[in-house]
């Protein structure tokens, strides 16, 4: 294992405090691993989180018309209803919380324990759970979809409501509005090491990729071997618009997502042929976000995640906000 | 089946902190082949934490024991594992509360609180390859004998956790696996397994602890 | 190899399409590899280039207040001079094209024969070589100091300041001010591969890295058994220190620049020590960077760069671009 | 010596094509070990456009041919020796302008500005370990040596590249090794030293073409 460290048990700490140290306008909740925005809005809150090792997320999304709050776990594992709950009362201003939760037992429970905490203390707590990774869908098992990147759609549209003065009920409904209109799926090609394990999170052959891998390196519909980043995207979309409202004509948001150890020329390479067969699908792109926004590590490999648009999530998602990774 | 007592408890909490370091690796295994190998070090942590506290606060109940582990539970595990045992032990703590020691009337209505608490946490049901099974198989002893014989209650729980390995998963992170959730016994199952025979061999002497067979696990 | 592609010999013409796909306000100069803005003001232009396989850099930097256009070669070679020219001839209007120039022979000589065939066509330009990598300055040869990531910055303030309507001339010597206050240092954990030759452009031993990695895989001072990452930074700062100008008392923008395989989270953890250690040297950081701006296709490492900063330099440090890597 | 017509300045150049494709893995290896093992691919994707563009234009004169030689590497070859070799035949076409042929006089005025023409753009001395070391000793060859002896020429050249294994860069992506440069032929030298061992094949007949020995390399 070669990473860039000092202390195997102090890495989310470490890394806490060189964000804050490299964004000025964010801080952190002290005694926690929270991060909040130093500017407080007379506006809904709105707190979002899980395990570390996915940065950006979800500090990074943390500004003006943005997320208020990002509560950090180790890396991979769900934060502590503690610390969901410090970060809940710092940026709660009277008006509510939001908690954007990815779709994980342990997200859903700690996030839950922690809005029941704060509720018994008098703040008013909704949550939406994300759960846009279409890789894992069937019926044998009653888990639902993972949440993947598209949740960073949901933090931006939700986000720029809540900036813009919507109530609670309100800024719950878009961000469901979001979720129900964003599909995602990714794939590997090669795996991460989580840092205190050392080892990497599975294995796979020279010619071998993994399609439908969740961001903690969780396996997903099957593996194949490698092809053509065209046929990938293919495959991708495929099982994307078996699920997506997305009909011809309509509009869309794509997010095109490094898993961490991908260049962004490949991810580039992969945007041509996701237009291209958008454009084939008769679908249209309103907006394209190439990068890092939900990584695993290190882990080698993308996810594409689309959000069908319509008039009132547009001026949202164009909304401005300062947050780093946006 | 002898009264178990705050002081008891407390070395209950002690000795399967300690189960738990030998199990963590093994634990940690099993978690890496149906889930994201964390159960180990999650348990670990959080009851390492635990018995330290314990220690430090001398509770002169069960109750405020079971308090104690419930909150320490809840600020060091996180992922799925740490708020389902933290539930569990706040379970225990109202069931027991206002009493110097838990029988086994007290025990019986403090599995099934317990049960019912994370199963209305988690969504389990009995079969979804989860902890609700073992503690299901226990709570399901307490209810049938009465008595209760403790050493058949240790090998249900064992053989719980054991029955786990051909199920397929349909809660947890195991579920994503689908059907290559089978052929792993749920580490959850065993790290629960562990507890209830540390808890049955205080409560009653003589109680013999399973040998796990870890290729079969 | 394992990379997200179709065809070798197309990488760099399908990640330039998908690149202007996912940037309407970019576009390509039809039939060559360069990318230019698509509204380009009545100013004095700016181009840059080089090899790819470092993206974002350079065509990311293409916007507002940045960059016209972007010359981009076969990964990891120089662009020859008739697409360099053709990027001089698409963005000139009438005001003249400054050149930002990455200190390899390969660039300079094909930049420079480009400059001479678009004056000889009447186009002014002038012309600025960056050379902030110090990890390799010594009397032994005389080539001088490669150019790295700090040529972001060269990009940032000149780009702002022409787009500001300095002249030719001005905007040339605030560039070269920018290049004489920038310093920079890298080091690598992994190699890249080119995709080309699909080979590790060199090997490293499990427990080594190399101080002083260039951008295209060129070794640096020296060999280095892994150490904590504050250990890393300190080298990699003393190195700098001895030659910015930079003085306590100083303020300094900070540029950690990933090479392409390292998570943000590791940069981030980079940050904390780079921070703590300028704070100990009473250099005051204006202002942090800390992402991707000019990687190694996905070699594992980082860079750190600092600008020392004056009035002049900070308003157009600070000035807005639309460019997407910024 | 014999002058070189048009088509057997096209002649030199479609086999030098070949050559590079030849030592193209041979070239990259060399400039792998002191650069960025590129020049063998850089050189075959610029020759062979280059052998492609003569065989189409059927250039009349020898100028005519370096000029769409010159104008071909510029726009195929990229890296340092891209605009170096470009440069190089333009200033050969500049000195064979109006010529049918090259004899020796006209060879001799052509390297000498070839030459210059690659100092003023590389700014490499002699010793610098680059291309300039072969073509400097061809043009000494030239100067001193009149009548030319072809075969000591091609020698010469030969020579000059294998001389620039002990030498440490001082110009080009090399120099940035300082002392880990040496030990290693300059790719560009050896690229240089194969067309002069073309070029002079072609205008002596009996020319023996030197063996390379790739382990001494
Ligand atoms: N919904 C649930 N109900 C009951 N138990 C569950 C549930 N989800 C997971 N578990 C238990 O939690 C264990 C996994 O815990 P752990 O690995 O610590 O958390 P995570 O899955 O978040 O990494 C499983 O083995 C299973 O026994
Ligand atoms: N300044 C220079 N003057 C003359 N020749 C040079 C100079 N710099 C490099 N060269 C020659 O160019 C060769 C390298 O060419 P190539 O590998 O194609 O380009 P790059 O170095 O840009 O990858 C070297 O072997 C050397 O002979
Ligand atoms: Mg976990
Ligand atoms: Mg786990
Ligand atoms: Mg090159
Ligand atoms: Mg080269």
């Amino acid at each position: 294992m070669k990473k860039l460290m000092n202390n195997v048990n102090a890495y989310v700490d470490e890394l806490l405090d060189g964000l804050v140290a490299a964004h000025p306008h964010l801080e952190r909740v002290p005694g926690t691993q929270v991060v909040v925005r130093k500017q407080l809005a007379d506006k809904v809150a709105l707190v979002s989180g899980g395990g570390s090792g996915h940065e950006p997320a979800h500090a990074g999304f943390v500004g003006t018309g943005m997320l208020d709050a990002a509560v950090a776990g180790e890396v991979f594992t769900s934060p502590t209803p503690d610390q969901v709950l410090s970060a809940i009362r710092a940026v709660h201003r009277g008006k509510g919380v939001l908690l954007v939760i990815k779709n994980y037992t342990g997200d859903v429970l700690n996030f839950e324990m922690a809005a029941e905490l704060a509720e018994a203390e008098g703040i008013p707590v909704a949550k939406v759970i994300v759960n846009d990774d279409v890789a894992v869908d069937g019926s044998t098992y009653t888990v639902g979809r993972r949440g993947i990147a598209g949740t960073v759609f949901v933090h931006k549209v939700a986000g720029a409501a809540a900036e813009a003065g919507a109530s609670l009920d309100e800024v719950q409904r878009i961000a469901q509005k979001v979720i129900d209109n964003t599909h995602s799926m990714g794939m590997a090609l090669a795996p991460c090491t989580v840092p205190a394990s050392g080892r990497p999170s599975f294995e796979l052959g020279e010619d071998e990729m993994e399609i439908g891998m969740g961001i903690h390196g969780e396996p997903g519909t099957h593996r194949a071997p490698l092809a053509p980043v065209s046929d990938v995207v293919n495959t991708l979309l495929e099982r994307i618009f078996a699920h997506t409202p997305a009909k011809p004509g309509d509009e869309v948001a794509v997010l095109v997502n490094g898993l961490g150890a991908t260049p962004l020329s490949e991810l580039y390479i992969a945007n041509r042929a996701i237009s291209e067969q958008l454009a084939a699908r008769g679908v249209r792109v309103y907006r394209t976000l190439v990068g890092e926004y939900m990584t695993s590590l290190e882990m080698a490999g993308f996810s594409i995640s689309l959000l069908r648009l319509d008039d009132e999530l547009i001026p949202w998602l164009d909304a401005p906000t300062d947050a780093p990774a946006w | 089946m002898q009264p178990l007592t705050a002081e008891a408890f407390v070395r209950v909490m002690d000795a399967y902190a300690q189960v738990l370091a030998e199990f963590r690796d093994v634990l940690n295994e099993l978690d890496n082949r149906i889930g994201d190998g964390d159960h180990g070090t999650n348990m670990a942590r959080g009851f390492s934490a635990v018995a330290e506290k314990l220690k430090a606060s001398q509770p002169t109940t069960p109750a405020a024991g079971c308090q104690t582990v419930a909150m320490t539970l809840l600020g060091t595990v996180g992922g799925a594992s740490g708020p389902l045992y933290s539930t569990a032990f706040l379970k225990l703590s109202a069931a027991w509360n206002g009493r110097a020691d838990v029988d086994e009337e007290a025990l019986r209505g403090g599995v099934a609180a317990a049960l019912e608490g994370i199963m209305a946490r988690g969504r389990a049901a009995v079969g979804d390859k989860t902890m609700v099974d073992v503690w299901t198989a226990v709570q399901r002893e307490l209810q049938t004998e009465q008595p209760l014989d403790a050493q058949r209650a240790v090998e249900a729980a064992a053989a719980a956790a054991l029955a786990t390995k051909p199920l397929t998963a349909r809660k947890g992170r195991a579920a994503y696996l689908g059907d290559r959730s089978q052929g792993t016994v749920d580490p959850g199952s065993l790290s629960s397994a562990l507890w209830f025979a540390e808890l049955f061999a205080a409560m009653s002497e003589g109680v013999v602890k399973p040998q796990w067979d870890l290729s079969a696990l």
